[in-house]
């Protein structure tokens, strides 16, 4: 049952990876990625990561993608990137260094801890309780930090992205008057 | 010894005030509408608050020094483990001065910037975080601490240089970044070279300078890191023929900028030549003395020549520091107790003058608007008192007895004819050229024919006394009675001279023979 | 029949490359962005699988912090982007070589 | 009373800070201040004087310390005064001379803009050229030596606006340097090889010393008489130095500072002595220079330039006394001369303040109908100074051409009496055409008021009365006071034939045929020198020139000098120096042009470069394992 779930889901997951990566549209690119995190949250499953599971799907697949998706819109949904790459050599070296790449981990994986290993015994009792006792205690510390780090980032991305600031010059304003953003209707 | 730790707060209470000073520079100014910062915005008064009580403190550190050979208020903390690098700091009677000159001179260098508009609380903060370098490096004891110091001084004064300073301003700052980057380089490395080296000869990996001196090395190990931290410092002091970058940097930097390069930044070279080049290879020292002497007296002539014909009167000033600080390494290498005494009194005196000619430059260039001596002129009738502290400043660099560059040069000159005859006398031409070239000065900007623009130009202004008047005093009280410095400094002094000295100055001989 | 943790592995693995690629190949700063995410997650799958096989949950908690420094790298980098946008009218990433020799 | 001998330079040197700082509120009584201090010294020297008599000739050295000053090891360098009759002599010819001239300035000087900052000056000097005389170590008197150099460059540039005072003032400071610095570097050696710089040890030493060291030591210190007495070839700043206020001429360039090296070479004549060289140098140089100043004078048209190459010769004439061991009558020449040259000095300012500012012999004349008391006191002096029988200058100058005489150095002798032949002349002319004949310009002189008049007369009544203190080299009581400083003066030695009565004739024969000879030319209205002038014009050039020796330095040192600094500033150091190390900046330049290609600014780039690195670290980790 597990196996046949896993090798339901890889191929989708890497399919959508593949097929993300060939999307000129980012709108589309954005779904499939959506797709892949949730292929992604199934595997979590499988592993008895049931919490992180259901936030890769809340978070990932909900709200950082909906916020891709917002930026996408608010940057032009139409806009193509065209398919001339202008740095030589730049496609045939990234596909070929990222084959080798994949080629040295598997390799590594295999060498290091056998490919067809068994896991060990699952974990008994609830894990979403394990979790919390766990970041609760040991990494309470590290975890308020990440409130934290939140604000800031909130912070600092209401910054950079207003438009007008106080005493600062615009920067939009400063554009010349030519380069103001067109919009494709 | 006293448990406060006066070094530390020394060394750190000009980079809180930067800190503190950055942190308020968003405070509304005064005169918005005029773009620049206006005369009564808070930043000038909080850096020169901050620098005035770091003077205060180390007044303190005056108070806590006995006259005696060793380091003291020493306090020590962990800082790298692993390395064992540890935070050291510790003065003797060569560091004291060095310290006062730089806390002394801080807040008249703020005082004289008062006119600077641009960007003034950055402009402060480059200068108190320089200040907390030039203390740091004054006092470190560990030598990587004293390399952060030595290099973390770089930073603000090139900001200082390629922001606020005139004309080709970048040029300067960059030529003057990338000479003392060149020389810290070879300097980083004899360090970790040394340090390396402590594991084995010392049973344990030191940057502490105080274990490093007692190290054995074989000399010629010893003479390639004597010529490596020699190299570093020799661009910073500067001696011929490193010295291009500083007429440059001192032309273009803002006068807060010259004073403090002058006064207080080439210090740091022939203060490094003492406390390590001296103390870690005293052997090697010795071989290199004849090199060391003959570039020293050969910046000496040089100087005073190239000054002659200038007519940019801050290249001029310049040049005069060239000449001057080879006084200076001439006295260090003498292997005497009188050069080195007068080596380390003539860096704090040409640390005051030279700072004092920057100031007064500076207060020509705000009124006349221009360097150039041959626009200027006769301005002794409309601005007496600041042709006499001119004059007074002038002789005090020329070595005129009663006044503190006497007291120096004499010594350093006895103290190094005593030792070897030829340099002293070819050192004291420099003597007749800097006369030569500092009463020209004088003469094209205050004799002579008044200019029909220069008509209304005012005397100094309250600010301005305010910071002349302190040097001035200095200047006569050291001529006057430079005791209390020469007491201090002497048995620091004579425990470095001891390093080199193998035989007794003719002159002890002289003496010890005449006392059976 | 539990599936070996090497095949999650060698999923993770493609994965990254994909991302990898995507990172390199692509011009558009969005889709390079969500390249980058892709990395995150592969990465994220390597760590819950080897907390599976170690049997015990501090793995999970690291993917956990990885999600919320994403999260937040993804909101900064999108206000850049958008900040960017603003400036340049334009969201790829070959215009942006201001910082060139 | 000795302890307060740091009073004698204190009182002026408060004077002259207090002046400095308040100038402005001082205005009203500077001149009054100033004169009262330096009167005050004077007053103090007395009493330290009369305290002095009163003890045996042979405790009159006493050494009072005031402070430490510079002391590094075995080198000490105390401020501490020295009282003894020579120092003494010293000290009351500057404080009673720069008295009687500061009198006299605030009459001069009044209406000067600068007024409070004349008499600051005027009061620095004094106090300097005491702590010159009363040094008791060779530092502070070289401490003193500058100070004297500097007030002197102050007061000859006093009038800065005028181009020819600031120079002259610059010249003056730097040409005494040269000096200075020779005698700094004499100093070194005399503590290196001693020990010490202090007068007692050093000069104890010198019959110690090697002769070719003690030579050294000797012409060493000497070089800076030369240059602060204005002796051949450092003499060229003297003449120039009459652009200050008339006044200081009297007080610096003519009785105190320029005397300053006659005064070295007489405190530390154990050294000259030790050497078998240097007290011939000292009389070589001397003469020479008397006798190349007096020539010098002849040709003079402005008559302080006259005055001042008669104070160049003058002082060779002390130095030629020094030179032949005759210590004490160089002194008492060196008082003399202070005295009835002031006293000229004073009468020619006292000319120029009548004829505003008009100095130019050739275009006064008849002058002493207007102002008879200067015109006397011009004669007084002018007498004295040629040597008349009776006034003071005759006393001085003969001694020391008996004392030539006496040791044998005939040739000395016969110079010397070229010398003052000279010296008759040129004096005799200056007066004849300033105040004889008839006036060969529309001025209209009044007599000076009584501040000005008053010290005249009394110099003058010293340079006639002032032979009664030394009127034998054996006897005079200058001379016996300074006996146990200088050496007892010897037992009459006569060397040659010549008694010294017989002596005494001829000089004076030379002095009165020379005012003979000049009132032929000038005075008698038989020769018309108007014509004589235009005949003999070349040599009239070279006399009034100085013989050319300033061009010369122009030409041969300044000049040259200039081009190899401004070589030095323009190639050397911007091309050679700075080239270098700006060819090694462009070497790096170029291969960073090289390196630089691969920031293309394009992330994409970068990010290829990283999974590079990315992938080589995989792999490498897969071949290891």
């Amino acid at each position: 049952m597990d196996l046949i779930v896993f090798w339901i889901m890889a191929p989708v997951s890497v399919g959508a990876a593949v097929l993300m990566l060939l999307q000129r549209n980012a709108v589309y690119a954005a779904l499939f990625l959506v797709l892949n995190q949730f292929t992604l949250a199934v595997f979590f499953v499988l592993l008895d990561a049931h919490f992180l599971a259901a936030v890769q799907v809340i978070v990932y697949a909900g709200a950082i993608m909906v916020l891709f998706l917002f930026v996408i819109m608010f940057l032009g949904v139409d806009r193509r990137e065209a398919l001339v790459e202008p740095i030589r050599g730049q496609r045939g070296l990234a596909i070929g260094l990222g084959l080798l790449l994949a080629a040295g981990v598997v390799l590594a994986i295999g060498l290091g801890i056998g490919l067809a290993r068994a896991p060990g015994p699952a974990p008994g009792g609830d894990n979403i309780e394990a979790v919390a006792r766990v970041l609760f205690t040991d990494y309470v510390f590290p975890f308020e930090l990440t409130s934290i780090l939140l604000i800031i980032a909130a912070v600092a991305a209401m910054v950079l992205a207003r438009r007008k600031a106080r005493g600062l010059p615009d920067l939009a304003d400063e554009a010349p008057a030519g380069r103001e953003p067109e919009r494709v209707p | 010894m006293s448990s406060f730790p006066w070094l530390t707060v020394t060394v750190f209470l000009p980079l809180a005030g930067a800190v503190v000073l950055l942190a308020l520079t968003p405070l509304p100014r005064r005169r918005p509408e005029a773009g620049g910062y206006g005369a009564d915005d808070p930043w000038r008064w909080v850096a020169f608050l901050v620098s005035s009580a770091t003077f205060v403190v180390s007044l303190g550190i005056l108070t806590e020094f006995r006259a005696e050979p060793g380091f003291q208020l020493v306090e020590e903390a962990g800082w790298v483990g692993p390395l064992n690098i540890r935070y050291v700091l510790g003065l003797d009677g060569i560091s004291l001065f060095m310290v006062l000159l730089t806390t002394f001179l801080m807040p008249l260098a703020i005082l004289a910037s008062w006119r600077v508009e641009r960007q003034v609380p950055y402009f402060m903060a480059s200068l108190l975080a320089l200040e907390t370098a030039m203390l740091g490096a004054f006092v470190a004891l560990d030598l990587l601490l004293f390399f952060v110091f030595f290099e973390g001084l770089l930073f603000p004064m090139y900001l200082v240089i390629g922001i606020w300073g005139s004309g080709r301003r970048v040029y300067a700052a960059v030529k003057f970044f990338l000479f003392t980057m060149a020389g810290s380089a070879l300097l980083l490395v004899a360090i970790l070279f040394l340090a390396f080296r402590s594991e084995t000869a010392l049973g344990g990996m030191t940057f502490d300078l105080r274990q490093l001196v007692g190290m054995d090395l074989p000399a010629t190990t010893a003479r390639w890191l004597f010529l490596a931290f020699f190299v570093a410092f020799a661009v910073k002091v500067p001696l011929f023929p490193l010295h291009t970058w500083l007429p440059d940097a001192h032309t273009e930097a803002p006068t807060a900028g010259s004073v403090i390069l002058a006064g207080v930044l080439l210090k740091l070279g022939a203060y490094g030549l003492i406390r390590f080049n001296l103390t870690l290879f005293p052997d090697a020292s010795e071989d290199f003395r004849g090199l060391v002497t003959t570039l020293a007296v050969i910046g000496i002539v040089y100087g005073a020549v190239v000054a002659l014909i200038q007519t940019d009167i801050k290249r001029l000033v310049a040049y005069s520091s060239v000449s001057h600080l080879g006084f200076v390494v001439l006295g260090i290498f003498a292997g005497t107790l009188q050069g080195m005494s007068g080596g380390v009194i003539q860096m704090v005196n040409h640390g005051l003058s030279t700072g004092a000619l920057f100031l007064i430059v500076g207060m020509l260039y705000d009124r006349t608007h221009t360097r150039d001596l041959a626009r200027l002129g006769g301005l002794a009738r409309r601005t007496p008192v600041l042709a006499g502290v001119f004059l007074v400043v002038a002789l005090s660099s020329l070595g005129l007895p009663g006044l503190n560059g006497f007291v120096g040069e004499l010594l350093i000159l006895l103290g190094t004819f005593d030792a070897s005859r030829l340099p002293a006398v070819i050192a004291a031409t420099g003597v007749v050229l800097s006369a030569i070239y500092l009463l020209w000065a004088y003469q094209r900007s205050m004799h002579g024919d008044l200019p029909a623009e220069l008509e209304s130009t005012p005397d100094l202004s309250g600010r301005e006394y305010a910071y002349m008047v302190p040097i001035l005093v200095a200047i006569v009280a050291i001529g006057v009675f430079p005791k209390p410095l020469l007491d201090r400094i002497e048995p620091a002094a004579d425990r470095h001279v001891r390093l080199i000295a193998v035989e007794p100055s003719s002159a002890d001989v002289v003496r010890a023979a005449g006392g059976d | 029949m539990r599936t070996p943790i090497a095949f999650f592995l060698v999923v993770s693995a493609l994965l990254f490359t994909i991302g990898t690629v995507g990172v390199l190949v692509r011009r558009n700063a969005l889709v390079i962005f969500m390249s980058i995410e892709l990395q995150l997650n592969a990465v994220n799958l390597t760590l819950i699988a080897f907390s599976r096989q170690l049997g015990e949950v501090n793995g999970q908690v690291l993917a956990f912090f990885s999600m919320v420094v994403a999260a937040a790298e993804v909101v900064v980098g999108l206000a850049i982007i958008v900040a960017i946008f603003r400036r340049r009218v334009s969201a790829n990433v070959d215009d942006i070589n201001l910082l060139r020799w | 009373m000795t302890d307060l001998i740091w009073l004698v330079p204190a009182l002026p040197l408060a004077g002259a800070v207090a002046l400095l700082l308040a100038g402005k509120p001082l205005r009203r009584i500077a001149g009054g201040l100033a004169s009262l201090l330096v009167g005050a010294s004077f007053v103090v020297s007395v009493l330290v004087l009369i305290d002095l008599l009163g003890v045996g000739a042979e405790e009159r050295t006493v050494a009072v310390k005031i402070f430490d000053w510079i002391s590094v090891g075995s080198f000490e360098a105390p401020v501490e005064l020295r009282v003894d009759p020579l120092s003494m002599v010293m000290a009351l010819t500057v404080t009673g001379v720069g008295f009687l001239i500061h009198v006299y300035s605030i009459d001069y000087m009044h209406g000067d803009p600068r007024y409070s900052r004349y008499f600051a000056y005027l009061n620095l000097f004094v106090a300097a050229m005491l702590t010159l005389v009363l040094a008791n170590n060779l530092v502070l008197l070289y401490v003193g030596w500058e100070g004297v150099g500097l007030c002197s460059y102050l007061l000859i540039a006093f009038w800065f606006e005028r181009r020819a005072a600031a120079d002259a003032g610059k010249k003056a400071f730097i040409v005494t340097r040269i000096g200075d610095t020779a005698m700094l570097i004499g100093i070194f050696l005399a503590f290196s090889t001693t020990g010490s710089v202090r007068f007692d040890e050093v000069f104890g030493a010198a019959g110690g010393l090697a002769s070719g060291t003690a030579t050294a030591i000797a012409l060493l210190l000497f070089a800076g008489a030369v240059g602060k007495s204005a002796q051949l070839p450092l003499h060229v700043w003297l003449p120039d130095a009459m652009e200050g206020p008339t006044p200081v001429s009297a007080l610096i360039h003519a009785a105190t500072m320029v005397t300053a090296g006659v005064y070295l070479v007489v405190r530390a004549h154990a050294i000259f002595e030790a050497s078998e060289v240097a007290l011939g140098v000292v009389a070589v140089v001397g003469i020479v220079t008397a006798v190349y100043a007096g020539l010098s004078a002849i040709g003079q048209d402005d008559l302080k330039r006259v005055l001042a190459y008669s104070t160049i010769s003058q002082l060779g004439y002390m130095f030629l006394a020094a030179g032949v061991g005759a210590y004490a009558v160089a002194i008492f020449h060196l008082v003399a001369h202070a005295f009835f040259k002031a006293l000229l000095f004073l009468s020619a300012g006292s000319v120029m303040h009548a004829t505003d500012g008009v100095i130019d012999v050739t275009r006064l004349g008849g002058l002493r109908r207007r102002m008879p008391v200067t015109a006397a006191s011009f004669a007084v002096g002018g007498l004295a100074l040629a040597g008349i029988p009776l006034l003071v200058g005759f006393f001085s100058k003969d001694q020391i051409l008996a004392a030539a005489y006496e040791a044998g150095r005939t040739g000395l002798w016969i110079t010397g009496l070229v010398a003052a032949f000279i010296t008759a002349i040129y004096i005799t002319r200056a007066y004849l055409l300033t105040f004889e004949g008839e006036p060969r310009s529309e001025l209209h002189p009044h007599e000076s008021p009584a501040l000005m008049s008053v010290p005249m007369a009394v110099l003058g009544v010293g340079a006639v009365l002032g032979g009664l203190l030394g009127a034998s080299a054996q006897t005079g009581r200058v001379q016996r006071f300074l006996g146990p400083v200088v050496g007892e003066p010897e037992a009459h030695a006569a060397a040659g034939a010549l008694s010294e009565v017989g002596l005494s004739v001829i000089a004076s024969a030379v002095a009165v045929g020379g005012i003979a000879l000049a009132w032929a030319l000038y005075g008698s209205g038989r020769v018309d020198w108007q014509a004589l002038r235009a005949r003999f014009g070349g040599a009239r050039r070279a006399l009034s020139r100085g013989f050319y020796v300033d061009d010369a330095y122009g030409a041969l040192l300044v000049t040259p000098g200039k081009a190899a600094a401004s070589f030095s500033a323009s190639v050397l150091d911007t091309r050679v120096v700075d080239g270098a190390v700006n060819g090694i900046g462009r070497a790096f330049v170029r291969l960073a042009g090289v390196g630089r290609r691969l920031q293309t600014g394009l992330v994409r780039t970068y990010a290829l470069a990283f999974l590079l690195g990315a992938a080589a670290l995989v792999l490498v980790l897969v071949v290891r394992t």
